[in-house]
C-alpha cells in the first residue's frame, strides 16, 4: 500500500495541478513541490523500515487482478535492486521542481503536470513487478518526457524529441515483442500448455530456471534476451543506440537533463538487470561467458562505452554535451560491471547506477545554473570563473571529482568494484577501459580550467554568484555524494542480499 | 589506546578543512583559519609522538569493514609499524612548520583563509595514506593528496601557467594511477583482498600460495602497482608534472611537492617491498637510478630556483626508488625522512629569498615586466619564462642581507650534497650507495653495478648543481643592484621554521634510523627465483670489511645494514656480513669524492669563475640543449600524446556526429524520403488509383446524401421516429 | 368493468383534463397560452399520481413542475420572443407529418399496451399504503438509493452552473 | 382503473409530447413537448411501481430521479436557447442550421 500511495500521489498531484487556474504559478509551483515531497517523505520511511537482511521483495501490495484476460496483474513490491533507485528517483524529484522554479518560462501548469505524470512513471517502472505493469509503466515515462522536450526545451527541441520518442519506440517494439514471446510460452513445460500464461515478474524468474519449461530453453531465451537487451540498450544508452542521449540533453530545460541522466538511464540497466539477467541467465551466460565474441559481446559493449564516450566528450565544447557523453562513458562502466556477473561487478553497477544518477544531477543543475546566467553553453566562452564564484565553483570542482572517480567520493566506489569484478573475466577489456578513467580526468579537467581557471572573462564580471534556491538543490546531492563516498555501506546494505540472491541465480543454470 | 589516537591525529586537519567546507558553503569566511588549522597540525603532531612509544615492537593493524559485499569485505584500518610512526612524524612535523611559515609568507594573499584549508585537507589525506593498512585505502589517500596537489598547484589559477601546471600535475598522476589500479585489480583477482597485513592479508597469502609458475604474474602486477608511484613520485617518464607544479605557493611545494605527497610514492614501494620479485625490483631500481641522473643533469642548467630544486626533488626520489628496488628498504626511508627534512628546508628557504624581491617585483612589475627577457642572451629564446623574483641571474650576494636563510640554505645543501660526517643525508644516502654496491657484489649483478655507478654520478651532480644554486644565489655580487636594495630578511614566522628545519638535518635527530631494532625491512619471500637461490652463495667474496668508526655512528649503520641484507637473504651468513661491510666502506668513500669533486668544480665555476659556464654550454651545444629542453619530454608529451589524443577525441566526436548520428538520421531520411517516396509512388499509382475510385463514388454520394443533413433537428429527431416506428412495427407487431 | 364511484369519476376527469390539456398545448398558437396549458397538464398528472398513491411525487411534481419549470418556460418565452414571435408559426406539410408519425406511434403504444400479456388486469385493489414520503426518505438517504441521489444532485449543480455560465452575457476580455 | 388506464393516458401524453417536438417552430413549445414526454415517463414509472410491485416504491423514486433531470435539462435548455437566440436573433429551430450539409 505505501508503494502505491507513493507511486499515484504524483498523479493525483497532476490532477490536482490540472484542476488550479493557469494564472496562480507560484501556487502550482508550491503543490508540485508538495507532491513530489510526500513521495519523498514516504521513501524515507521506506528507506528507515526496509528490512536489509533479505532478498526477498518487500512492501508489495498486489496481485490484484487487473486485466483478467490476459492475467495481467497489478503487482508492485520492491527489493534490494529496485529501492534504491525508487529512492533516487523521489530524491530527485522535489529538487528538479524547486530547480525549475525561476527558468521555465512558459505554460509552467502543464510542465509541472506533466513532470509529475512522469514522476509516476518513473516510480511505477522500478516497483512493478508485472512484466505487463512494467512496460506500461516504461511507456509511461516516454510520453510526458517528449513533451517535456518537445514543449520547453532549447532551439531545435522538436527535432531532439522526435529522435528520443522514436529511438524509445523502436526499442520498446522489440521489447514488447519478447514480452509477448514470454507470455506466450510462459505456460509450456515440455511443449505442452498447461495453466494460464502469466506476466508476473517473480513467477517468470522461476519458470525459467525450471528444468524443461519453454522458458528455461537456451535458444529461446538468447532471443528473448536480445529483444529486451535492445529496448533497454537505447534507453541506457549502449553504442550505437546513443546519439538521441546528446541532442536530448543539450535540448532539454536543465531540471528534465537531470531527470534524464539520473533516472530514465537507470532504466535501462535497472531492466538489464531486472529482466535481462534474472529472467534469462542462460541469455545473459551467452554474452558473458568470455568465449568467442559473442561471449565477450556485452564486455565489449562496455568498453566501447566507456572509450567511446570518454573521448568524444573530451572532443565537446558544450558542457552540456559534454556532460552528456561523460553520461555515457559511466554507464559503461555499468554494463561492465553487469557483464562480469560477480559480486564486485554487479554490486559496482547497481552502485555506480545510483551515484551516476546523482552525480550526473549535480552537474546538470550546475550546468543550468551557469546556462541561466550567461545564456550560453560553450566551454571556451567562460574563463577565471573561480574569482567571480567561488561557491559555485567549489561545488563543481566537487561534483567533476566525483564524477571523474576521485575516491572518497561516491563516483569512485562503483567505478572501482564494476571494474575489480569486470577483471576476474574480462582482463583484457578492462585494462582497455581504464583509458577512461584517464581520459574522464582529462576533459574535466580541461573543462574545470577553460570556465573556471585561468583570467577572468570580462564579459562575465558582473556574473552572479550562485543562489540560495540553487544551493539548496545541490547541497543533498553533494552530501550524499561524499556520504556514499565515504561510507558506502549505507547503499549496498540495502541491496547486499538481492545481489548474493542474483548471483546464485546466475550460477544455477 | 592506539586506534583513538591515530583517530585523533586524522580528525585534527579533517575538522579544520570541515570547517571551511562549511561556512564557505553558506558564504561564510572563518576569519582565523590559518590559527585553527596550524593548531590542528600541531596537535596531530604531538599525537604522533605519543604514538612512538605505542609502537614498538610488534606492528599492529586495527581494521572495521567498510565495504561488504556478499562474499567479499574490504574493510578499512590502521596499520602501525614504525615506518608508519616515522612517516606520521615527518608529515606533521613539516606540515606544521609549513603551516606556520604560510602565516608569513601567503599573508597578504586575498584567499589566504582558503589556502589554510587546503593543507589541512591535505595533511588529512596524507596521514590517511600513510597509517592505511589495505591498498584501497592508500588508494584513497593516494588520490585525494593528488587533488590536494591540484587544488594547491592551482592555487593562483588566474595565472595560465599555474591553471596548466595543476591540471598537468593531476592528469600525470592519474595515468600512473591507473597503472596502479590494474595492479591492484590483479592482486585482488588472485586473492580476493586488498589488505596488505594480517592472515587474510596479500602478503602472507603470497608467500603462502604462490608458486614460481606466478613469478611473472608477480613480477607485472609489483611493477604496475610501482607506476603509481612513478606518477606521484615524478619518476621518468611521468616526471615532467613536478617542475610545473612550482606553480603553486613555494610553502606547497615544500610540503606537497618536496616533503611528504612525492615521497608518498617511495612510501608505497616500501609498503609493497614483501611482494617485490627480482625482476619488478629490478624495474624499480632502473627507474630509479635513471630518474636520479636524468633529473639531476636537467637541474644543472635551470635558472629558476624553484625548479632547480624541483629537479633535484625529482632526482633525489629516483634515489629512493633505486634504493628500495635494490633491496635496501631501511636505506631508501631512511633517505626519505632526511631529504624530507633539508628539501622542505631547500624550498621554504628559497621561499624567503623569493618573498624577500617580491615586495620588489611588484614594485617594479610595471616598467620592467619584460625587461628580464633581453637581460641574457640566447639562452631565453629556448626557454620557459621565469618570474624575477625566482630567477637566480637576478640574486647573488644575498648572505649578507638574509644571514638566516642563508645558514640554514648552506646546511640543507650540505647535506643534500653528502658532505660526510655531521650531516644527515650523507648518511641516508650513503647508506643507498652501500646498499646497491653491496647487491651488487652479493649476486654478482652486472645491473646493480651499473646502477651504482649511475647513482655515483648522480649524486655528484646533486653536489654540484646546489652548490651552483648557492653560488648564485648567496655568493658573489648582486646582479640586480635595484632588486638587492630592496632584499630584506624574512619575518620571524618564516625563519622559525627554517632553524627547526635545519637542526632536523643533522643526524643526532634521525636517531631513530640508527637503532637497528626500530625499522626492520619485511621478508620478500618472492625476491628470489630459484636461478639466483642456487649463484647467491657461490658470488659471495669474504670480504674482510672494515667499518669507519666515527661519532660511533657508522657502526650502528653497517650493523643495520647487515640486519637488512642478512633478513632478505636465506643463505645470509658470514661471508655475506663481510661483503655488506666491503660495499659500505668503498660507497663511503667513493661517496665522499664524487661529493667534494661536485662541490669544487661547483666552486670552480660559480665562484671562482676559473670556468666558464657558457664557454662550456657553448662546446657541449647538444648536450646542453638537451638539458635545457629537459630531454624533450614536455615536447613529446605536448606534441604528440596530448595532440594525439586531442586528435582521437576529435576523430570519435566527428566519427559520433557524421557517422553513427549520421546513420541514423540516415535511416530516418532513408525512411522518409526513399522508402517513403516508393511507397507513395506505388500508394499514388496502384492504391490509391483503387482508393481514388472508392473516394470519387464515395464523395459522390456523400454530395447527394448531405442534402439529408439539413442541420434542422426536427427533421432528424423525425427520421429517428419513423426508423422506431418501423423497427417496432417490425419485430414487435409482424 | 369495476363500479363507476366518485372516484373512478374524479379519475377520470384528471386524466381527461391531463390530455385535454396536452392537446392544447400541442395545439395552441399562443406560446403564453400553452404554457399555462402545460400547467394544467402537470396538475393533471400530478393528481394522477394521487391516485397512484404516490403523496410525495405528487407534492414534487406540483412544486417542481408548477413552481420551478414552468416559471422558467415563462422567463424563457419573455426574454425570448418579441411581440411578433408569440405566435407558433407552424408549416402545414411539417404538421401532416408529424401527425402521421405520432398518430402511427400511438396506435403501435396502444397495440402493445394491449397486448402485453403481464399488463392485463392489473386493477388497483383501492389498499391504502402508508403515506411514501417516510419511505422514501429513508431510501434515498440511508438505503440504495443515496448514491443516484448524490450524483442527480451533483448533476444539477453542473447543470445549474452550466445553464448560469452558458447564459450569462458574453464577457469579452 | 387498471394499469392499463394509467398507460393509455401516459402514451397519449408521449405521442402529443413527439408531435410536439417534431411540428413546432419555437424552440420553447418544443422544450414544452419534451415536458410532456417526461411526464409520460414519470408516470408509467409510478403505474408501474404502484401495479407491478405495490410494496416496493423504487419506481416513484426514478420517477423523482425522473424529474430532477427533468429541471436540470429545462435549465441548460433554457440557457442555450437564450444563447443562441443573442447568436441569432431567433429561436426558430429550421434557422439554426449551422450543420447543414
Amino acid at each position: 500500500m505505501l508503494l502505491s500511495l507513493m507511486i499515484f500521489i504524483p498523479l493525483l498531484g497532476m490532477i490536482v495541478v490540472l484542476l488550479l487556474p493557469r494564472e496562480s504559478e507560484e501556487l502550482v509551483k508550491r503543490v508540485t513541490l508538495l507532491f513530489t515531497l510526500i513521495p519523498l517523505a514516504l521513501a524515507v520511511y521506506l528507506f528507515i523500515t526496509y528490512d536489509r537482511s533479505t532478498a526477498g521483495t518487500q512492501f508489495f501490495h498486489g496481485p490484484v487482478p487487473w486485466i483478467d484476460a490476459f492475467n495481467i496483474q497489478y503487482h508492485i513490491g520492491v527489493d534490494g535492486l529496485s529501492v534504491t533507485l525508487l529512492l533516487l528517483t523521489a530524491l530527485l524529484g522535489p529538487i528538479c521542481v524547486i530547480a525549475s522554479w525561476r527558468n521555465i518560462e512558459k505554460g509552467i501548469k502543464a510542465y509541472m503536470a506533466l513532470f509529475l505524470l512522469l514522476e509516476t512513471g518513473m516510480l511505477g517502472f522500478f516497483a512493478a513487478l508485472d512484466l505487463f505493469l512494467f512496460y506500461v509503466f516504461f511507456e509511461l515515462t516516454l510520453l510526458p518526457m517528449y513533451f517535456l522536450i518537445g514543449i520547453w526545451g532549447g532551439p531545435r527541441r522538436e527535432y531532439a524529441a522526435i529522435k528520443f520518442f522514436l529511438y524509445t519506440l523502436f526499442g520498446s517494439v522489440l521489447m514488447l515483442v519478447a514480452m509477448i514471446a514470454v507470455y506466450l510460452n510462459s505456460n509450456i513445460v515440455n511443449g505442452v500448455a498447461e495453466g494460464l500464461r502469466t506476466f508476473d515478474i517473480p513467477t517468470l524468474i522461476t519458470l525459467a530456471a525450471t528444468q524443461g519449461h519453454a522458458l528455461a530453453d537456451s535458444d529461446f531465451q538468447i532471443w528473448v534476451f536480445l529483444g529486451f537487451f535492445i529496448g533497454f540498450a537505447v534507453k541506457v544508452p549502449i553504442f550505437p543506440f546513443h546519439t538521441w542521449l546528446p541532442d536530448a540533453h543539450v535540448e532539454a530545460p536543465t531540471a528534465i537533463s537531470v531527470i534524464l541522466a539520473g533516472i530514465l538511464l537507470k532504466m535501462g540497466t535497472y531492466g538489464l538487470v531486472r529482466v535481462n539477467m534474472a529472467m534469462f541467465p542462460q541469455g545473459l551466460d551467452h554474452f558473458t561467458n568470455g568465449i568467442g565474441f559473442w561471449g565477450n559481446s556485452l564486455a565489449l559493449l562496455g568498453f566501447i562505452n566507456i572509450v567511446y564516450g570518454s573521448f568524444c566528450a573530451l572532443a565537446q565544447t558544450d558542457f552540456k554535451k559534454l556532460v552528456a557523453y561523460s553520461s555515457i562513458g559511466h554507464m559503461g562502466f555499468v554494463i561492465l560491471g553487469l557483464a562480469a556477473r560477480n559480486d564486485p561487478g554487479i554490486t559496482g553497477a547497481i552502485l555506480q547506477m545510483f551515484n551516476h544518477g546523482v552525480i550526473s544531477a549535480m552537474l546538470f543543475l550546475l550546468v543550468g545554473v551557469l546556462y541561466d546566467r550567461a545564456h550560453h553553453r560553450e566551454i571556451n566562452g567562460f574563463g577565471g570563473l573561480g574569482t567571480r564564484m567561488p561557491i559555485y565553483t567549489g561545488i563543481t570542482t566537487l561534483a567533476f571529482m566525483a564524477s571523474l572517480g576521485l575516491p572518497g567520493l561516491s563516483g569512485f566506489v562503483g567505478e572501482a568494484l564494476s571494474l575489480l569484478g569486470a577483471y576476474d573475466k574480462f582482463k583484457f577489456l578492462t585494462i582497455l577501459s581504464t583509458i577512461g578513467i584517464v581520459v574522464g580526468a582529462a576533459y574535466f579537467l580541461w573543462t574545470l580550467q577553460r570556465v573556471f581557471l585561468g583570467t577572468l572573462n570580462p564579459k562575465y564580471e558582473a556574473l552572479s554568484e550562485i543562489n540560495g534556491r540553487e544551493i539548496l538543490t545541490l547541497v543533498p546531492l553533494a552530501i550524499l555524494t561524499v556520504l556514499l563516498g565515504v561510507w558506502p555501506n549505507l547503499a549496498i546494505d540495502m541491496f547486499r542480499e538481492s545481489v548474493t540472491n542474483l548471483i546464485n541465480v546466475l550460477h544455477a543454470i | 589506546m592506539v586506534v583513538p589516537l591515530i583517530s585523533f591525529i586524522l580528525l585534527c586537519p579533517l575538522a579544520a578543512f570541515a570547517v571551511f567546507g562549511i561556512l564557505g558553503l553558506a558564504n561564510k569566511r572563518f576569519p582565523r583559519q590559518d590559527y585553527l588549522s596550524t593548531a590542528a597540525m600541531l596537535i596531530a603532531l604531538a599525537c604522533s609522538f605519543l604514538l612512538l612509544r605505542e609502537v614498538v615492537p610488534s606492528p599492529e593493524a586495527h581494521t572495521v569493514d567498510w565495504l561488504s559485499l556478499g562474499n567479499v569485505t574490504f574493510s578499512m584500518g590502521f596499520y602501525l609499524d614504525s615506518v608508519t610512526v616515522i612517516m606520521l612524524i615527518v608529515v606533521t612535523l613539516v606540515s606544521s612548520l609549513v603551516h606556520i611559515f604560510s602565516m608569513g609568507y601567503m599573508h597578504d594573499d586575498p584567499r589566504y583563509p582558503r589556502f589554510f584549508a587546503y593543507l589541512s585537507l591535505f595533511s588529512f589525506s596524507m596521514l590517511f595514506l600513510v597509517v592505511s593498512d589495505n591498498l584501497l585505502g592508500i588508494y584513497i589517500g593516494w588520490e585525494l593528496v593528488g587533488l590536494c596537489s591540484y587544488l594547491l598547484i592551482g592555487f593562483w589559477f588566474e595565472k595560465d601557467s599555474a591553471a596548466n601546471a595543476c591540471k598537468k600535475a593531476f592528469l600525470t598522476t592519474r595515468v600512473g594511477d591507473v597503472g596502479m589500479f590494474i595492479g591492484m585489480m590483479m592482486l585482488f583477482t588472485k586473492f580476493q583482498t586488498l589488505s596488505l597485513y594480517g592472515e587474510d592479508g596479500i602478503f602472507t597469502l603470497a608467500a603462502s600460495q604462490l608458486t614460481t609458475g606466478d613469478m611473472v604474474w608477480l613480477s607485472i602486477a609489483g611493477v604496475l602497482i610501482f607506476c603509481g608511484a612513478i606518477g606521484k613520485s615524478a619518476q621518468m617518464p611521468l616526471h615532467t608534472w613536478l617542475p610545473d607544479a612550482m606553480e603553486g605557493p613555494t610553502p606547497v611545494s615544500a610540503l606537497i611537492h618536496a616533503a611528504t605527497m612525492v615521497a608518498a610514492g617511495v612510501y608505497l614501494t616500501a609498503r609493497m617491498f614483501p611482494i617485490l620479485t627480482e625482476t619488478s625490483s629490478l624495474v624499480i631500481a632502473y627507474v630509479g637510478g635513471i630518474t636520479a641522473l636524468v633529473a639531476a643533469t636537467i637541474a644543472i642548467v635551470r635558472f629558476d630556483i624553484k625548479r632547480v630544486l624541483a629537479y633535484s626533488t625529482i632526482s633525489q626520489l629516483g634515489y629512493m626508488m633505486l634504493a628500495i628496488g635494490a633491496g635496501s628498504y631501511v636505506a631508501g626511508l631512511f633517505h626519505l625522512t632526511t631529504h624530507a627534512f633539508f628539501k622542505a628546508l631547500l624550498f621554504l628557504g628559497s621561499g624567503s629569498v623569493i618573498h624577500a624581491f617580491h615586495a620588489m617585483h611588484a614594485h617594479a612589475h610595471d616598467d620592467e615586466k619584460h625587461d628580464h627577457e633581453h637581460a641574457d642572451d640566447e639562452e631565453y629564446i629556448l626557454g620557459s619564462e621565469i618570474p624575477p623574483d625566482q630567477d637566480m641571474r637576478n640574486m647573488g650576494g644575498l648572505r649578507h642581507k638574509m644571514p638566516i636563510t642563508f645558514i640554514t640554505m648552506l646546511i640543507a645543501t650540505l647535506s643534500i650534497s653528502g658532505v660526510p660526517f655531521i650531516f644527515s643525508g650523507f648518511w641516508s644516502k650513503d647508506k643507498i650507495l652501500a646498499g646497491v654496491l653491496g647487491r651488487a657484489m652479493e649476486w654478482n649483478s652486472i645491473h646493480h653495478y651499473i646502477l651504482f655507478v649511475i647513482a655515483l654520478l648522480a649524486a655528484g651532480i646533486t653536489a654540484f648543481y646546489m652548490f651552483r644554486l648557492i653560488f648564485m644565489t648567496f655568493f658573489g655580487e648582486p646582479r640586480n643592484q635595484e632588486m638587492h636594495e630592496m632584499a630584506h630578511e624574512s619575518p620571524l614566522s618564516m625563519t622559525v621554521p627554517l632553524i627547526v628545519l635545519a637542526l632536523l638535518s643533522f643526524p643526532a635527530v634521525n636517531t631513530l634510523w640508527f637503532n637497528k631494532d626500530y625499522v626492520k625491512p619485511p621478508q620478500q619471500s618472492h625476491l628470489h627465483a630459484p636461478t639466483h637461490a642456487q649463484l647467491a652463495p657461490d658470488t659471495k667474496t669474504g670480504g674482510t670489511g672494515v667499518a669507519l668508526s666515527l661519532f660511533g655512528v657508522s657502526e650502528a649503520v653497517a650493523a643495520e645494514e647487515d640486519a637488512g641484507q642478512g633478513t632478505q637473504d636465506v643463505h645470509g651468513d658470514d661471508g655475506h656480513h663481510g661483503s655488506a661491510h666491503t660495499a659500505h666502506t668503498i660507497a663511503m668513500v667513493l661517496s665522499i669524492i664524487v661529493a667534494g669533486l661536485g662541490i669544487f668544480l661547483s666552486w670552480l665555476f660559480y665562484h671562482r669563475r676559473a670556468l666558464s659556464a657558457e664557454s662550456v654550454a657553448t662546446t657541449f651545444r647538444p648536450v646542453y640543449n638537451l638539458f635545457w629542453h629537459k630531454y624533450y619530454f614536455d615536447e613529446f608529451y605536448d606534441g604528440v600524446l596530448v595532440a594525439l589524443t586531442v586528435w582521437k577525441a576529435r576523430l570519435f566526436a566527428r566519427f559520433d556526429g557524421s557517422v553513427v548520428d549520421g546513420i541514423v538520421n540516415g535511416v530516418g531520411l532513408v525512411t522518409r524520403d526513399i522508402l517513403a517516396a516508393f511507397v507513395g509512388f506505388f500508394d499514388n499509382r496502384v492504391v490509391d488509383g483503387l482508393v481514388n475510385r472508392v473516394a470519387k463514388i464515395t464523395w459522390a454520394i456523400g454530395g447527394r446524401i448531405r442534402r439529408i443533413q439539413t442541420g434542422a433537428i426536427q427533421t432528424y429527431l423525425f427520421v429517428v421516429l419513423v426508423g422506431i416506428v418501423l423497427l417496432i412495427l417490425i419485430f414487435r407487431v409482424l | 368493468m369495476e363500479e363507476f364511484t366518485l372516484k373512478t369519476f374524479i379519475f377520470y376527469g384528471f386524466a381527461l383534463t391531463t390530455v385535454a390539456s396536452a392537446l392544447l398545448v400541442v395545439t395552441v398558437r399562443n406560446i403564453v397560452h400553452a404554457a399555462f396549458s402545460l400547467m394544467v397538464t402537470l396538475f393533471g398528472v400530478a393528481g394522477l399520481y394521487v391516485f397512484l398513491q404516490a403523496d410525495f411525487l405528487a407534492a414534487t411534481q406540483v412544486i417542481v413542475y408548477v413552481g420551478g419549470i414552468l416559471v422558467l418556460i415563462l422567463f424563457g418565452v419573455m426574454m425570448t420572443s418579441g411581440r411578433l414571435e408569440m405566435r407558433i408559426h407552424i408549416e402545414r406539410g411539417q404538421l401532416l407529418l408529424g401527425g402521421a408519425v405520432a398518430l402511427v406511434l400511438l396506435m403501435l403504444l396502444l397495440t402493445v399496451i394491449a397486448n402485453t400479456p403481464a399488463w392485463k388486469n392489473r386493477i388497483d385493489d383501492g389498499t391504502e399504503l402508508p403515506p411514501t414520503t417516510e419511505r422514501i426518505g429513508e431510501l434515498i438517504l440511508n438505503g440504495p438509493f443515496l448514491l443516484p441521489f448524490e450524483v442527480v444532485s451533483v448533476l444539477l449543480l453542473v447543470a445549474l452552473i452550466g445553464a448560469a455560465l452558458i447564459s450569462r452575457k458574453e464577457v469579452r476580455d | 382503473m387498471t394499469l392499463q388506464h394509467y398507460l393509455v393516458i401516459s402514451a397519449i401524453l408521449f405521442t402529443l409530447g413527439i408531435f410536439a417536438v417534431l411540428t413546432r417552430r419555437n424552440a420553447i413549445s418544443i422544450l414544452m413537448g419534451i415536458e410532456l414526454i417526461l411526464n409520460s415517463c414519470n408516470l408509467n414509472f409510478a403505474a408501474f411501481s404502484r401495479f407491478m410491485t405495490p410494496e416496493d416504491i423504487s419506481g416513484q423514486i426514478i420517477a423523482i430521479f425522473g424529474i430532477v433531470l427533468a429541471a436540470a435539462e429545462a435549465a441548460v435548455f433554457l440557457a442555450i436557447i437564450l444563447a443562441i437566440y443573442r447568436e441569432f436573433g431567433s429561436i426558430r429551430p429550421d434557422e439554426v442550421d449551422t450543420l447543414k450539409g
